[in-house]
């Protein structure tokens, strides 16, 4: 194995392309040296993206966010204004793994693994994120909800890496929440999540979007379960069709962390009481 | 004297809820079970435990047996 | 021999205080040494190649390519480890369980090993290992596997206890039946009857440190061991009887343990590590990974219960009976016996039958785990006892009062009880402001009771004084929760001396005589009554010494506050000598002077626990969380409490573990799905509430101090108890552990659509 | 296999060795810098057993690559000591009988020296999240939530001492 610590993006880029045998790009490690651990990844060259600049910033004004590939989920936790902005992706992040995991663990690396379980992927699809991708020739943006195609699968090129996270301008009326099911207090893989974000005008609901995450092969948005609660004030029978939509979109498996059944119908539980929360956060009695 | 026995030691005595057997001590007694119960030297390879009284003693031939006291024979176990 | 273990009531100086362990700066600093932080000059890396099947016949293992790889010193298959075991298929079950022999049996067995200069090296030798199988029908479950079809885990196993004998082998190794009185009889008596089945997952002991060891053997056939166990001598003696070493000529020194709970009584790789250094001629470190240990070593049985009792309207249970069913991984073992001898310990009862079966599953061999077997086998009946108690309209803890085993009681596995203390934990339980604390919606208060036999066992200590009249004190007893705190004060109050001025330490193989396991609470126990006699030998000599000293008959001498008195109006006029006096003219009196004592410490006192605890269920998720907890539990004398403690709150956070979230999780394929603390899901810092106790002291008659063990029956309480919290909690009685979400939510949707 | 040549600098020390490009901080640490205070209980980052802090921050060493700390500083248990004084949390997890075999012990003090670095007066689920990283299986956590509200009391008073001085 090689391992290569580069100071650019684009240099990153020509590493990936370059290499023949398996590659991968090192931000956390925290998915990445389990991997190595457990035998299920050998990997040829490492590529460090840690020592470029343009990965480590969090920019962060009243146009919108940048978040870096690079930025730990503790160091995400610690920026006030996108805690203010953004609670519910700052939360979502920083439910990853112990403090020790938050150190490392990056949005884009939790991204990127391509886990349906992935935490911090629902509240960044709900908040309309979007992934900047440069590759060794080009640069592209893409929404969030493209860059996972299934279970271990992204829509990456091979010589591509993202940089950076985008998140739009935040307006006042707004709020987003996200809840994860886990058996445990702590240090568990979400059993079933949900990602809510919100706007609201005159205390009805303006515009919704709820993503849900450990139910399907990849996060999966459900505008219905938006339609549901969009001109409500987020009353129980709206929060009743919301989790009913979101149950009927899921297509979950049976595993060691939960079954269909339960999946089904807790994602539903969470998509009402992450409602709440971002009703309440946006400004909503 | 009478020496109990735990159901499943029972099989090897004939099916006998209790046996007699003088014994002053727990080695004398193991050696009599052993010569008079020939199907007994499995549960004595895997080990048997007397509790003299309600006190379990798992390894001590010279450990001595009160003749009033209550006699019990069972398996012996492991702990963790 | 011939030393008094009788109970004196005595007032303590030393033993009961909460001083600090003599190991706590090694512990704080990172200097003491675990199984995994030896090194040797020239050691080598140790792998092992394992089975990914369930069940699989080994057809071929070509080991050709690895054995030339560059750096590769030594690889190893069952042709390296014979059989020398002369018929006696215990050991040869440790043997094959070691390393497979023609058959894999179960996902995680061992085939091959290698050793190699580095790890990088030794990782690419295994993967030139070629392993031909040829995969078998496998069975996981216990029920599955006493079915008349299940494929066949060992065919040497027929089923024992049963008359006429088997013609055919089966998976079910022995019945084994315990009880007095008529059932039958005591039913037909029953106003009330209460008949449920319960399951039970298997988990694991969870020890934070793997296996790990450093073997070295030479080429003139003697060898050391370094490793992490809980009984060195008996890892020589199984090792040496193995691979036919000379008892005299291994020397195993124990480390540091990382926690054992039972695992570590048992060999799963050291016999591998001796084969590869014996055939490498080179020190082998060998350490086994997070997920080695949970698919190889040995965790505790899943389970099948069914319980029955019948009682009275006036709450006098009638009759009991229980059936248990214990799956015991690939080799035969009699923890479904162990079980039925439990499982109605904590009771008075008139008429009771127990029968435990052991059943063979292609899953890894079982170990002992904390009070092993009791935890399940409690779980049913204690679930039964508060079913009962809701049938009769009694109160829980008032039930099992008037039903309490208490002085005298014919126990259900056989002898009768001297004095004991279940009666009193309840009578605690109920004076218990817990027992009073407010509810708020969704929580629940549940409360069980547990016992465990405790054990003793050979043990070998020697005492020794030096010139300055400091004390070391060194046990053969491995410490694995604070017993060198423990003995320390001990040796202090049997001498007169400060606890300071002793230091406890646990001897190598080659330094002392043979100890059994640290396991079944004995360390503190057992040691402990060594150190007495131990320190009283010591007393001896040292009143000869004074005497010299003096010039006066040793008869004329007593031991008092730490020194030698001349008693006697002839010697008025002498003032007494300190130990430490007599310390300082031992070379002139004698020589040194020291202490010993070798023991069968038997009669450990049989313990009882009763826990209350308080969970929070959430309807909508199935979610549970342990929000009050507290323990009350016999001890019959604490030595040092904060240990005490610690005993009992560990044990309950275990079987918090084991009630809510721990459990094997096997795929159709016979594979561990979840071989890590990712998802086997111990409990976190988080998960928890304080944990209270309250420690009695019925003394144990048969230990000059009245200790029992009590390190294991905190764990058997806990699950019965949380279920019995949840069931007051929401209305829904769980019967399977442990109760996941998922399994509570779909009881909360089964109550309420029916 | 090509080696990397780590420089970096630990507990204060400056410390290179070489090691092969896949090999964890954990290994390094244990194997080439005889640093086995961290210790190593699942290597995939669940136990917290190899906690050190990396520039100050809190990270299982099994996490890391050697080749990453280059230039960095790391710490970990064994430079808790200082001028032969043990840190206050070691001092309370003794008094406070907060360790049973005490594998565990190592990674809990770093993390939670942590964590009273970034907040001197945690209320108790303060600390039991941030300590949700570090599994112990002999206490129940009672004793070590305990020695770590004794130690922040402790420092707390002690530094109220030395800024009144």
């Amino acid at each position: 194995m090689r391992y290569e610590a580069p100071k650019t993006t684009k240099e990153a880029a020509t590493f990936l392309k370059k290499e023949k045998g398996d590659a991968f790009i090192l931000a956390g490690g925290t998915d990445l040296l389990v991997k190595m651990k457990l035998g299920i990844s050998a990997p040829d060259l490492v590529v460090d993206i840690k020592k470029i600049p343009a990965m480590n910033a969090i920019n962060h004004n009243a146009s919108g966010s940048k978040i870096g590939a690079a930025v730990s989920g503790a160091e995400l936790g610690e920026h006030k204004g996108l805690s203010k902005s953004w609670p519910g992706v700052v939360e979502a992040t920083n439910l990853i793994g112990s403090d020790q995991v938050q150190s490392r663990a990056t949005m884009v690396g939790n991204l990127c693994n391509a886990s349906p379980a992935a935490d911090s992927v629902p509240a960044m699809i709900a908040a309309g994120a979007k992934a900047i991708v440069v590759g060794s020739t080009k640069r592209r943006t893409v929404p969030v909800e493209k860059v996972v195609t299934g279970p271990g699968q992204t829509s990456l090129a091979d010589d591509e890496v993202i940089e950076a996270i985008t998140l739009p301008k935040r307006g006042k009326r707004a709020g987003d929440a996200y809840l994860r099911f886990i058996p445990r207090t702590e240090m568990d893989i979400a059993v079933v999540s949900a990602g809510v974000n919100l706007t609201l005008e005159r205390g009805v609901v303006k515009t919704a979007r709820i993503c849900l995450g450990a139910v399907a092969p990849t996060a999966i948005l459900v505008p219905a379960a938006a339609k549901a609660i969009i001109g409500t004030k987020l009353d129980d029978e709206a929060l009743d069709k919301l989790a009913a939509a979101c149950s009927a979109a899921c297509n979950p498996i049976d595993d060691k962390r939960g079954t269909i059944e339960y999946r089904v119908r807790v994602a539903g539980v969470l998509a009402k009481r992450a409602a709440k929360i971002a009703f309440q956060r946006a400004g909503g009695a | 004297m009478k020496i109990s026995l735990s159901p499943n030691l029972q099989a090897a005595a004939d099916g006998e809820e209790s046996i007699s057997i003088v014994a002053a001590t727990i080695g004398e007694l193991l050696s009599k079970l052993a010569t008079q119960y020939p199907n007994m030297s499995q549960h004595l390879d895997a080990g048997i435990a007397v509790a003299i009284d309600g006190q379990i003693y798992r390894d001590d031939w010279g450990k001595k047996i009160p003749t009033d006291a209550e006699i019990y024979l069972l398996p012996r176990i492991q702990g963790g | 021999m011939g030393n008094d273990t009788s109970y004196t009531d005595q007032k303590f100086e030393q033993v009961g205080r909460r001083v600090k362990r003599p190991d706590g700066v090694d512990k704080v600093t990172g200097r003491a040494k675990y199984g995994a932080d030896a090194y040797a000059p020239g050691q080598l890396v140790g792998l092992i190649l394992r089975s990914p099947h369930a069940h699989a016949r080994i057809k071929k293992i070509d080991t050709s390519k690895a054995e030339k790889l560059a750096g590769v010193k030594a690889v190893v298959t069952y042709d390296d480890l014979p059989d020398l075991t002369g018929g006696n298929r215990g050991m040869m079950d440790i043997l094959e369980n070691c390393m497979a022999r023609g058959r894999a049996l179960y996902d995680g067995h061992a085939v091959a090993a290698v050793a190699a200069v580095d790890k990088t090296i030794a990782k690419r030798a295994l993967k030139l290992i070629k392993v031909t199988y040829e995969k078998l029908p496998h069975v996981t479950d216990v029920d599955e596997a006493m079915e008349a079809d299940a494929p066949v885990v060992q065919d040497f196993v027929f089923t024992s206890g049963v008359e006429p004998k088997p013609t055919k082998p089966s998976n079910v190794s022995g019945i084994s039946q315990f009880g007095h009185g008529d059932v039958d009889a005591g039913f037909a008596e029953a106003d009330v009857i209460v008949e449920k089945s319960y399951k039970t997952e298997q988990t694991h002991q969870g020890y934070i440190e793997p296996h790990a060891c450093l073997a070295n053997m030479s080429s003139d056939g003697s060898g050391e061991l370094w490793v992490t166990t809980q009984g060195h001598f008996v890892f020589r003696n199984v090792c040496s009887t193995l691979l036919g070493i000379d008892i005299a000529k291994l020397k195993v020194t124990a480390s540091e343990i990382g926690g054992g709970f039972g695992g570590k009584t048992h060999v799963w790789m050291e016999p591998v590590a001796l084969v590869l250094s014996r055939k490498a001629n080179r020190p082998v470190k060998l350490v086994m990974t997070r997920d080695e240990v949970f698919k190889a070593s040995g965790p505790t049985c899943s389970t099948s219960i069914d319980v029955k009792i019948g009682a009275k309207k006036d709450g006098t249970i009638t009759a009991a009976s229980a059936n248990l069913r214990y799956q015991n991984g690939a080799f035969p073992a009699n923890w479904g016996m162990i079980g039925a001898m439990t499982a109605y310990a904590c009771y008075d009862l008139k008429n009771v039958k127990t029968v435990g079966y052991d059943v063979l599953v292609n899953r890894p061999k079982v170990a002992a785990y904390r009070a092993p077997s009791a935890p399940m086998a409690a779980f049913g009946v204690e679930s039964t006892m508060d079913l009962m108690a809701g049938k009769l309209g009694m109160d829980p803890v008032e039930f099992r009062i008037k039903n309490a085993a208490k002085e005298g009681t014919r126990a259900s596995y056989g002898p009768v009880y001297g004095p004991i203390g279940i009666g009193p934990t309840l009578e605690a339980v109920k004076k218990h402001p817990h027992m009073r604390a407010k509810l708020k919606k969704n929580q629940g208060r549940g409360m069980a009771c547990g016992f465990w036999f405790n054990f003793g066992g050979q043990t070998c200590t020697d005492l020794n004084i030096g010139v300055d009249g400091t004390v070391s004190l060194t046990v053969g007893t491995i410490d694995v929760g604070g017993s060198r705190a423990s003995l320390s004060l001990i040796a202090a109050e049997e001498l007169g001396i400060d606890y300071e001025q002793v230091k406890a330490s646990v001897a190598d193989t080659a330094s002392l005589g043979h100890n059994d396991m640290t396991e079944g609470s004995r360390g503190t126990f057992s040691s402990g009554m060594a150190t007495i006699f131990a320190a009283r030998n010591a007393v001896e000599v040292m009143k000869g010494r004074a005497a010299k000293m003096w010039d006066i008959p040793v008869e004329d001498v007593v031991w008092e506050n730490g020194g030698a008195k001349a008693t006697g109006k002839a010697h008025s006029n002498l003032p007494p000598l300190t130990l430490k006096e007599i310390a300082a003219k031992s070379p002139q009196t004698g020589g040194p002077i020291a202490g010993h004592n070798e023991t069968v410490a038997d009669n450990a006192g049989v313990s009882f626990a009763s826990h209350i605890c308080d969970v929070e269920v959430d309807p909508e998720t199935g979610s549970t969380r342990v929000i009050r907890y507290t323990v009350v539990q016999d001890a019959g004398k604490a030595i040092h409490p904060d240990y005490v403690e610690g005993q009992f709150q560990g044990g309950a956070a275990q079987g918090i573990g084991w009630a809510l979230n721990e459990e094997y999780i096997y795929g159709k394929d016979g594979t561990l799905q979840n071989p890590g603390f990712l998802d086997y899901r111990i409990p976190v810092c988080s998960d928890l509430p304080f944990i209270d106790t309250e420690i009695l002291e019925i003394p144990n008659p048969n230990h000059p101090y009245g200790v029992r063990g009590v390190g294991e029956t905190s764990i058997v309480p806990p699950l019965a108890a949380i279920g019995n919290a949840v069931s007051n909690a929401v209305g829904v009685r769980l019967n399977h552990i442990p109760m996941s979400p998922p399994r509570i939510l779909k009881a909360l949707d089964e109550q309420a659509g029916g | 296999m090509s080696s990397v040549l780590v420089s970096t600098t630990i507990n204060g020390d400056p410390v290179e060795f070489a090691c092969p490009p896949e090999e964890t901080l954990l290994d390094s640490l244990r194997d080439r810098v005889g640093l086995t205070g961290v210790k190593e209980g699942c290597g995939t980052g669940d136990c917290g057993s190899c906690s050190v802090t990396l520039d100050g921050r809190l990270m299982c060493s099994c996490l890391v690559l050697s080749a990453e700390v280059e230039g960095k500083q790391v710490g970990t248990v064994e430079g808790m000591v200082q001028n032969g004084q043990l840190h206050p949390l070691q001092e309370s997890f003794i008094d406070n009988a907060a360790l049973q075999c005490g594998i565990c012990t190592p990674g809990f003090l770093v993390a939670a020296n942590a964590l009273l670095a970034r907040n001197a007066n945690p209320t108790e689920t303060e600390i039991r999240y941030a300590l949700a990283g570090n599994l112990c299986r002999c206490t129940g956590y009672d004793k070590i939530v305990r020695a770590v509200q004794v130690a922040s009391k402790e420092m707390r008073k002690k530094s109220k001492k030395t800024k009144k001085k």
